[in-house]
């Protein structure tokens, strides 16, 4: 195992660390427990926006505290969920008055210590409400699974609730379209290599020099299916194309398309799949009115790619426009 | 025979303790090991993070006030989980200790049927919380043939020692009969089909904390 | 080799194209000859800001073009300097009577093929100059080597003397501050991994699970020493220290920190990196002003990062502040 | 002896096509040769760069106008490869087959002599473009020992193609002895002591082109 780190057990507390000092401008680190707030939070009269899981998938979610997205983000041991004393340090921290919104990415860990802490919390008096991200359509969504997994659907959620929050929307009416957003986002990905977490030092899985996995999660975990690598329009047709039959999208439709790559994929890649997906869409009839190429929802050092597709309403629109000032997200101002 | 010795004695705060000693030294001991089995069917942290959690369970047996029950034991055992484990497991276990407990509240020292209540509560909390039926190759697959086998034990007149070993054992089996199935529940759900042929991490920790459980019994009482 | 691609062969071609319909608000690509340009350009008035070289190092170069930083990126073969047609296309491009600064790196190759195009233009009545950076300091500058490397430097002295070209500056002066900038950053990097050209389908060298290169350049070539992996706090002094006796920089400077990942690092351990970085940086009471960490001047999918350090003024200050929209960076509007 | 033929047969235009198909040929055989010293002590593009610019130079040779003398051929060359090799070989190649082809503009054939001048003036073009010395390891440490040993042959009385014999004999043991050398100048510097032990590319693929020379000059008067 090859990495810049120090202690493999001193690897969140450090990067976080040195997070909060590279973004002193907008962003609280506080240690014990461990949890990210925005410079100025709490913010009175606003939502608060509280977001989390495990380390590992940055910029998730420490990258997207700040103005117009979140106001704390609680980041876990790498791939673990954190325990609900962070959270609840994050909702209180970020209560301005007007409730907190929990953001949660569909884990069993994630959704239990999270509501762990949504029942503390409320037992201090802070309304809370939670929305959990589900967009992951290589998991079926059944009786017969822990049901789809939030992946890149969460970063288009925090970024739309955000500006909600930030126009001033009530705790139900910033729960409602970040519940709209997520009912309309699908996603899915790939690997092509997997990747290390620091305490166990061996690869997540192991593929041979000429096998990809179709339908990774975001944790490491093996995918839905091991297959020989294709070349890149093949291998996005594969993962745009249960996308697309899902929701379904469909002619006349006007989405966001997010090539999100998992980490140690170079943006030079992430634009050949970009291409390939714009000329199915179009194909389709569907209107790309909206994009995000780079590295937002990451596993460690794994190499590979997913696709995010949203589709958008003109309140969307606006709210993905307005202004937004995070590390990993920037506009507007 | 031994096995009478330990009939007549109840299961008290000695035994608490002991348990979740061996319990940490277990954790510790198959940290590697069950992170492995986490890795090949989900994603690698389960022995960390089991191990991070009775690490920091350790410390806090020193500070019991004195005339804690077992009972106390196990809440401050299932707080310290919620707040260091993460994950799955840590809400999981956190409240199958928060139950269990609860199960056993005021007693200074428990017996057979103790031992029964203190496996369901425990169990019936992990179901609560996560929803999970037998056969989803979950925890619950390990937890459930080892409430089965202390009741069988239990209502046989064994010991709280002899139903904690049935349960030990029952739970080590319910570990061994997850490798075929396929996962219904957690993270190795999202592998389907590919989750055959693994064993589940979750029910191999139990089955070593049951089996800390049942040696702290027989040890507390063989001594 | 595993890579996101269809074909070695048209690796750059897709992959600008690609980026052309995500940015296409922002830039216009260009095929023949291979180039990309300011959506509105030229603007009247204005320095045009050209630079390009080898591709393999994205965001760098068209990820900077857009309002505040470049005028025109061009994009050569992977790792290979562009030839002097699309330089001179995009000098052409770009003029808006007030001729055009060409931005390069020092690399023999990239010297000459701007070489040739400035003379071109030169003869088209453009008045063109040229900056070259080499802020390499893993690289002796004598007469024994083709001198310093432009490495992360080339990022800040492109936001920098754009924001100088943007408020109206002329040739002279825009070429006055790039130099300045180049004349007070210093960069040195690591590899912990090697990278794979695609037409090439090998590693670029080979490492032993425990060994790093130190002072790797961007192209994949070896660096100046092999040593066994240490902890990132040791590391990033190996890094830091030369840096710092190079200028050098001492007590009371003010500096820019960028903390550059080199393609296939993930952001958590440039973090681990940036805090050791500024660790050592105020004990030796440099204080840093502004910061940059992430993927910006990359390998391909190498693994490892590079520390920048630049000695900043009131003016570097204000320059880095103002407005830049670009893929790649993007504040202030 | 088919020497004194040769003589007497200066070189034309048939040459020059040929000695660029020859080339192209070796460029596009030696691609991962190349590729692979590259990669040893610089960017492993060479192989590529040269490949691409001599398959862009082909289809070229069939556009040629009638009446083009061997200088018109190379001027083509230069020109293609300035516009499609890239990297630090395109201009020095570029401007070597620029300045050859002014060293011997308007001769429908050329002698000995013409061959030194070409093969001179196309290292004058390197050195001016690149700045490198003899002993720096590039390219011109097969240039350079190419136009002495063209230069001794020629003064000799040889013919023009065994004075490109000479030449290109001289380039091979050129490339050969960069080996040991220490790189001064290219990519190869960054790597200081480490660079040597490698061949350098440019000198390779400039031993390649040579002997290409040399081969179509002996074909085109033995054919
Ligand atoms: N819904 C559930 N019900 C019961 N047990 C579960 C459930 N989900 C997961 N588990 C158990 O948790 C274990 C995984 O724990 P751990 O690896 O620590 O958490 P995570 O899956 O969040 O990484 C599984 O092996 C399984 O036994
Ligand atoms: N200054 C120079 N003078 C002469 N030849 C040089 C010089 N710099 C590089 N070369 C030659 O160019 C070769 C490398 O060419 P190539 O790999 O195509 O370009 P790049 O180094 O830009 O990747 C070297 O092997 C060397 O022979
Ligand atoms: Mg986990
Ligand atoms: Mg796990
Ligand atoms: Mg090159
Ligand atoms: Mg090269």
């Amino acid at each position: 195992m090859k990495k810049i780190i120090n202690d493999p057990k001193r690897v969140v507390d450090e990067s976080v660390a040195g997070f909060g000092l590279a973004h002193a401008d907008l962003v609280r680190v506080e240690t014990d427990p461990i949890h990210v707030v925005r410079a100025d939070a709490p913010v009175a009269g606003k939502v608060g926006l509280v977001s989390g899981g495990g380390s590992g998938h940055e910029p998730l979610h420490a990258g997207f505290v700040g103005p117009g997205m979140l106001d704390a983000a609680v980041p876990g041991a790498v791939f673990t969920s954190p325990t609900p004393d962070p959270i609840l340090a994050a909702t209180k921290a970020v209560d301005g008055g007007k409730g907190v919104l929990h953001i949660v990415k569909n884990y069993t860990g994630d959704v239990l210590n999270f509501e762990t802490a949504a029942d503390l919390a409320a037992a201090d008096g802070i309304e809370v409400r939670a929305v959990v991200t589900n967009d992951d359509v290589a998991v079926k969504d059944s009786l017969y699974t822990a049901g789809r997994r939030g992946v890149g659907g969460t970063v288009l959620v925090e970024k739309i609730a955000g500006a909600a929050a930030d126009r001033g929307d009530s705790l139900d009416g910033v729960a409602e379209i970040a519940e709209r957003v997520n009912a309309n986002v699908r996603s899915m990905g790939m690997a092509l290599t997997p990747c290390i977490v620091p305490h166990a030092g061996e690869p997540s899985f192991t593929l041979a020099e000429d096998e990809v996995e179709i339908g990774i999660g975001i944790h490491g975990e093996p995918g839905r299916e091991r297959i020989k690598l294709e070349p890149a329009d093949a291998i996005v047709d594969r993962l745009l194309t249960p996308i697309i039959e899902d929701l379904p999208y469909s002619s006349g439709d006007r989405v966001l398309l997010f090539v999100n790559g998992m980490g140690g994929t170079p943006q030079i890649e992430l634009y050949i799949a970009y291409r390939r997906a714009a000329e199915v869409l179009a194909e389709k009839g569907i209107t790309i009115e909206r994009s995000l190429v780079g590295n937002y929802i990451t596993s460690l050092e794994m190499q590979g790619f997913s696709l995010t597709v949203l589709k958008l309403d003109d309140e969307m629109i606006g709210l993905w426009d307005a202004p937004v000032h995070t590390a990993a997200l920037r506009w507007g101002r | 025979m031994g096995s009478i010795g330990a009939a007549a004695v109840g299961l008290d705060i000695t035994w608490a303790v002991d348990w979740v000693r061996r319990g940490a030294e277990s954790m510790s001991e198959h940290r590697v090991e069950l992170i492995t089995l986490d890795r090949e069917i989900g994603d690698g942290d389960h022995g960390e993070n089991m191990d991070r959690g009775f690490q920091a369970v350790l410390p806090k047996l020193d500070d019991l006030p004195a005339g804690s029950t077992p009972a106390d034991v196990l809440k401050m055992v299932a707080t310290t989980l919620i707040s260091t484990v993460g994950g799955a497991a840590g809400p999981l276990y956190g409240t199958a200790f928060l139950r269990g407990s609860g199960a056993i509240a005021g007693e200074s020292s428990i017996d057979a049927a103790g031992v029964v209540s203190l496996l369901e509560a425990s169990r019936d909390g992990i179901v609560a919380r996560g929803k999970a039926e037998s056969g989803d190759k979950t925890m619950v697959d390990a937890w459930t043939p080892a409430v089965d086998a202390a009741r069988s034990a239990a209502d046989g007149g064994a010991s709280a020692a002899e139903t904690l070993r049935a349960a030990a054992d029952a739970a080590a089996a319910g570990s061994d009969a997850t490798i075929p199935l396929v996962a219904r529940k957690g993270r190795a759900s999202y592998l389907g089909e590919r989750s055959a042929g693994h064993r589940d991490p979750g029910a191999q920790s139990t089955a070593y904390l049951l089996e800390a459980a049942a040696a702290a019994a027989s040890n507390g009482t063989s001594a």
